[in-house]
């Protein structure tokens, strides 16, 4: 029982990351599970930002400003981790990517097949080869 | 009779190339054969049986296997997503705590990149500096990421020109009729976009070059002004658009971008890596012209950015620019 | 754990249920669009401004209407408006040929 | 600083150049660009390898005016300068070879997009050898991944629509594991350079203070790279995209681009977390089960297909599998007979896919098995490639597939008794089973008994067909003769490869 209070107090206290792992959770479920392609890739955008809430969340620092040093006063401690501000600035623009990619080739299958399910593409596809 | 001699049968399994129906005369398959006929009967038996245990198992596979997978893979989808779940919950327990000062993440390297961003990249905003100065490598290769998308998406969507040669599109079903133009988008619409469209490339031309003093810096300011455009050609239709922004002047803003881009990293890279100085002078920290290489840098991928985000746009909606 | 952050975690995490399980693509569009919203005010939170503007950006702003012009170009809009469709593509009618 | 010691940057950084310029010229014109530029890739390649072994050591290069963990930095050895000479010589060899599919396939004027994405795949898999950073690693995975669904998908036709999509979400699937593994083991050690993660993590395994998220951090890798290279549980895309793409395509798909994500995986095993961490994790013995499995089940796969190309895909996961096998053994044996590996099937699965490609061509552009009877001897040249690369699948001594089965033995002799004997009767099974339907291929291939439907058709021979296949044949035979050479090369490569 106190493993599990423990637990869940650490869990608490790292809450931005526990719901960014809930979020990658649901976000690999509907790019695993979905057969509607739309589906597929608003859950691939999910996950995406799951991971990138989990990265920023490790950069910040309570109670510290945003890197920006308007005033000349270098001093590191006054600001927050600026890596992975930098990190998740790259993976953004690599979601933003993917995913046009993914939605051309959705509508590229749908004016081939007509429908949006990957399963009947996929029957379709292996049919018209026989 | 085929002879069923072993060396046949060897031949047979080792050909491949012979084991057709018709040159065994076979019966093309069993259903359509009519059974009742004695003589076909023994044939089917006979053909039954000699059927390779590799056909009859490629048969197993291809029918029933398919929907044993189907149900077998929605149980094992959802227990795979629920252990992931909790596994990494688990292990976010163990992890450091939310925003503590002595996390392993706040090191030395991490200092550099704020105490010495000014001095070193002339940037005050210590994420741009990282990303153009520390870490450009990463940042051109990220231009890259978004270069490939673009030509896949032209690969994948772009249809001919001479079939949108004239105007009206030749033949509207080929393209499927959302591709006509929004020929009369509605008021409000126009009236919005007069104002807003300015507005968006001035703000998205203040993100750009502001990159190195202010939050900001190639991609946002890109996608801004790639927004502002967007919301032109939807307000304005889409010939308004290609009076100044069509095929060529796409291709050619993206080209030069992108070689500014990789010379001037292949040059500071170069430059750094055999510890020659390079001789940029990093400007007055603050204002616009600061941060070195940093400034033409964000404006190259800034207008990378926006003439992408804009292709984008155009190709899902009318195939081509 | 501020509330506030709470209450944008939790919404977070409503929408993407919430996109799995509406039936109907373009509320399923709509509500990533709130998502990414909410993330750009959640990298505010996090003090990570240059994110914010990118994510508004892009995220909300140039996704969703890829997602739209998507969903525009296989007819979903069009069919939920409940307007006749002008006419689906027949079967055949596209481009590339085997 | 020797001008020699900056070509592995060039080599990356103009690749994109040229992927850029590519896309703006016109289909011949970008052709010549790419193959031109492809060959100076190979030739700087070459010479930065005969620096490092003249040298003998590695060498860091510092991307920009700041030393590492600040700047970003590649690292140049041996084993990375033979990786690379292997992949752009072999890149070089299949884009020659399939050329006229590749103006037959592609529409008209997006032949020249073909040739944007070969050069940035070549880039990305120069990135991905040389790299010593683990997100700019990520960074040129994603290039990897983009560009080789869009090689899959430019050959125009529904099938190719459809194999690319489900390769997409497979590898989406791969790279958001491999990500998450990267921000969790940034988030206990704070690095993104691979030396300093590698001292952090010995700390915190010596500590035992962050044991689950160390194994989950491996596993997140390990499954994320084995999803992406088609490892044998989430091999199910790989036959539908090698099978359905041009014939060039499918040679770099197999032949490459699997490689580039496992040589991330040996660096993250072998840089960062070191063979004691892994051996003590046991994630080798579950890689080295998968491999076990890739090889039998990758095999009988193969064995029940009637079509050539997809056989020849299914077969790339049995030699997937032996890489991981090679992994899984956790010695330093098996890591030279994985790298081992990746050499002699980079160089053997293209040209069986070229002379595939070469063969459609004679029997009137269908690939299965009955109409290919005969192709052999309609296209000498391509059946002599075929029958080399069938030979050196089998591993017949001699040719380059030989010395993988030899150094993959002689690290399963090192290994402790189970895995030994696992190890040997896989080998032996695969073998048997590799034999069982590249023997019979071969023998359609050069049957007498066609049925005279594509008799009269002669192969007219390309330059660029004709060269390439020869030269495949001859860098099969080069690598099957001087094995020792390379083994050594490599061995001395790895040893320096750690941090």
């Amino acid at each position: 029982m106190v493993q599990l209070r423990e637990f869940l107090t650490n869990l608490f206290a790292n809450y931005y990351e526990a719901a960014a792992m809930i979020l990658f959770g649901i976000g690999f479920t509907s790019l695993l599970m979905h057969r509607n392609l739309v589906k597929k890739i608003i859950g691939f955008n999910f996950m995406d930002s799951a991971i990138y809430l989990f990265l920023a969340a490790k950069g910040y620092i309570t109670g510290r400003l945003a890197p920006i040093i308007t005033d000349g006063n270098t001093d590191p401690r006054l600001y927050v981790n600026p890596i992975p501000t930098g990190l998740v600035l790259t993976g953004i623009v690599v979601s933003v990517s993917v995913t046009a990619f993914s939605l051309a080739l959705t509508c590229r299958l749908y004016d081939k097949y007509h429908t949006l399910d990957i399963d009947e593409i996929t029957y379709l596809a292996r049919k018209e080869r026989d | 009779m085929k002879n069923n001699s072993f060396r046949e049968k060897l031949r047979r399994f080792v050909d491949y190339g012979s084991f057709r129906e018709e040159e065994l005369k076979l019966p093309r398959s069993p259903e359509t054969l009519d059974t009742d006929n004695p003589e076909n009967r023994w044939l089917t038996t006979v053909q039954n049986s000699e059927k390779p245990v590799r056909a009859r198992l490629a048969k197993w596979f291809t029918h029933r296997g398919v929907q044993v997978f189907d149900n077998l893979y929605r149980v094992a989808a959802v227990f795979i997503c629920l252990t992931l779940i909790s596994l990494l919950l688990s292990v976010v327990s163990f992890l450091p705590r939310f925003g503590g000062a002595d996390n392993p993440a706040v090191n030395e390297v991490e200092e550099r990149y704020v105490s010495k961003a000014i001095e070193e990249t002339g940037t005050t905003n210590a994420v741009a500096g990282m990303i153009s100065a520390y870490r450009g490598f990463d940042t051109l290769g990220e231009a890259h990421v978004l270069f490939v998308a673009a030509c896949s998406v032209i690969a994948l969507l772009r249809v001919d020109p001479s079939e949108r040669k004239h105007g009206r599109l030749v033949d509207p079903e080929l393209l499927g009729e959302d591709m006509d133009y929004e020929p009369n988008s509605d008021l409000i619409l126009r009236k919005a976009a007069k104002l807003l469209v300015p507005l968006a490339f001035i703000f998205g031309l203040y993100v750009i070059l502001n990159g190195t003093s202010s939050p900001g810096g190639g991609f946002s300011g890109g996608a801004l002004i790639g927004a502002g455009l967007i919301l032109n050609s939807v307000a304005f239709g889409f010939q308004r658009t290609e009076r100044f922004f069509g095929d060529e002047m796409y291709h050619l803003v993206k080209t030069a971008c992108l070689t500014v881009y990789a010379l001037l990293m292949a040059y500071f890279i170069y430059m750094g890596a055999n510890g020659f100085d390079d001789h940029v002078w990093l400007g007055v920290p603050g204002n616009i012209i600061s941060g070195g290489l940093i400034l033409p840098i964000n404006v190259a991928v800034g207008f990378e950015v926006a003439c992408t985000m804009y292709c984008f746009y155009a190709l899902f909606r009318k195939g081509g620019l | 754990m501020t509330l506030f952050d709470g209450i944008l975690l939790a919404f977070l995490l409503i929408c993407a249920v919430s996109v799995s399980v509406t039936r109907n693509l373009l509320a399923s569009v709509i509500i990533f669009m709130g998502f990414s919203l909410i993330m750009s005010v959640i990298w505010l939170t996090l003090e990570a401004p240059d994110l914010a503007i990118t994510e508004a950006a892009v995220g909300a702003g140039v996704t969703g209407l890829l997602f739209f012009a998507t969903l525009k170009k296989i007819h979903a809009i069009k069919a939920e408006n409940g307007k006749p469709d002008s006419g689906a593509p027949e079967e055949d009618g596209n481009r590339d040929e085997k | 600083m020797e001008l020699v010691q900056s070509f592995p940057f060039i080599t990356i950084v103009f690749s994109l150049t040229c992927g850029v310029f590519c896309a703006v010229l016109r289909g011949n014109r970008a052709r010549t660009l790419c193959l031109s530029w492809l060959t100076v890739t190979f030739l700087m390649s070459l010479s930065v390898l005969l620096y490092t072994l003249k040298s003998d050591g590695y060498y860091i290069y510092r991307m920009g005016k700041w030393n590492a963990p600040w700047g970003n930095e590649i690292r140049v050895g041996v084993l990375e300068a033979l990786m690379a000479t292997a992949f752009s010589g072999v890149m070089l060899l299949s884009v020659l070879g399939g050329l006229n599919h590749i103006f037959e396939d592609c529409e008209a004027e997006k032949t020249n997009l073909y040739f944007t994405m070969i050069s940035l795949l070549m880039s990305s898999l120069f990135a991905l050898i040389y790299t010593n950073d683990l997100f700019t690693a990520y960074v040129f995975v994603e290039i990897n991944t983009i560009a080789s669904c869009a090689l899959v998908m430019l050959k125009s036709s529904g099938k190719t629509l459809v194999a690319t999509t489900r390769y997409l979400i497979m590898s989406l699937l791969g790279s958001g594991l491999f990500l998450l593994g990267i921000v969790m083991l940034y988030g206990i050690t704070g690095e993104l350079l691979m030396e300093s993660i590698a001292e952090k993590v010995r700390e915190i395994f010596a500590s035992g203070e962050y044991s689950l998220p160390l194994t989950v951090i491996i596993g997140l890798f390990s499954v994320g790279l084995a999803v992406k290279s088609a490892l044998f549980p989430f091999h199910s895309w790989l036959p539908d995209a090698h099978g359905s793409a041009t014939a060039a395509s499918s040679a770099v798909l197999s032949g490459l681009v699997l490689k580039g994500y496992i040589i991330v995986l040996i660096k993250i095993f072998y840089r960062i977390f070191g063979l004691s961490v892994i051996v003590s994790e046991r994630v080798s013995n579950f890689l080295f089960l998968f491999g076990f499995l890739a090889m039998i089940l990758g095999s009988v796969g193969a064995l029940r297909e009637r079509d050539l190309k997809r056989m020849l895909a299914y077969s790339s996961v049995a030699q997937v599998g032996y890489i991981y096998a090679g992994l899984g053994m956790h010695s330093q044996a098996g890591m030279v007979a994985a790298c081992v590996q990746i050499l002699a099937h980079a160089v053997t699965k293209p040209m069986l896919f070229i002379a595939a490609g070469g063969f459609m061509d004679v029997s009137g552009g269908n690939k299965d098995m009955a109409s290919l009877t005969g192709a052999g001897r309609r296209d000498p040249l391509g059946g002599a490639a075929f029958t080399v690369g069938a030979m050196s699948m089998i591993g017949i001594p001699s040719f380059a597939g030989f010395m993988t089965k030899f150094t993959l033995t002689q690290g399963a002799l090192q290994a402790h008794t189970p895995l030994m004997i696992m190890a040997l009767a896989a080998i032996a099974v695969s073998t048997l089973l590799n034999a069982l339907y590249y023997i019979p291929a071969v023998f359609t291939l050069f049957s007498r008994r066609d049925d005279g439907k594509y008799a009269g058709v002669r192969a007219r021979y390309t330059p660029s067909y004709a060269g390439a296949t020869v030269a495949f044949i001859l860098l099969n035979l080069g690598f099957g003769v001087f094995s020792q050479a390379i083994v050594d090369a490599v061995s001395r490569g790895l040893a320096m490869f750690g941090a």
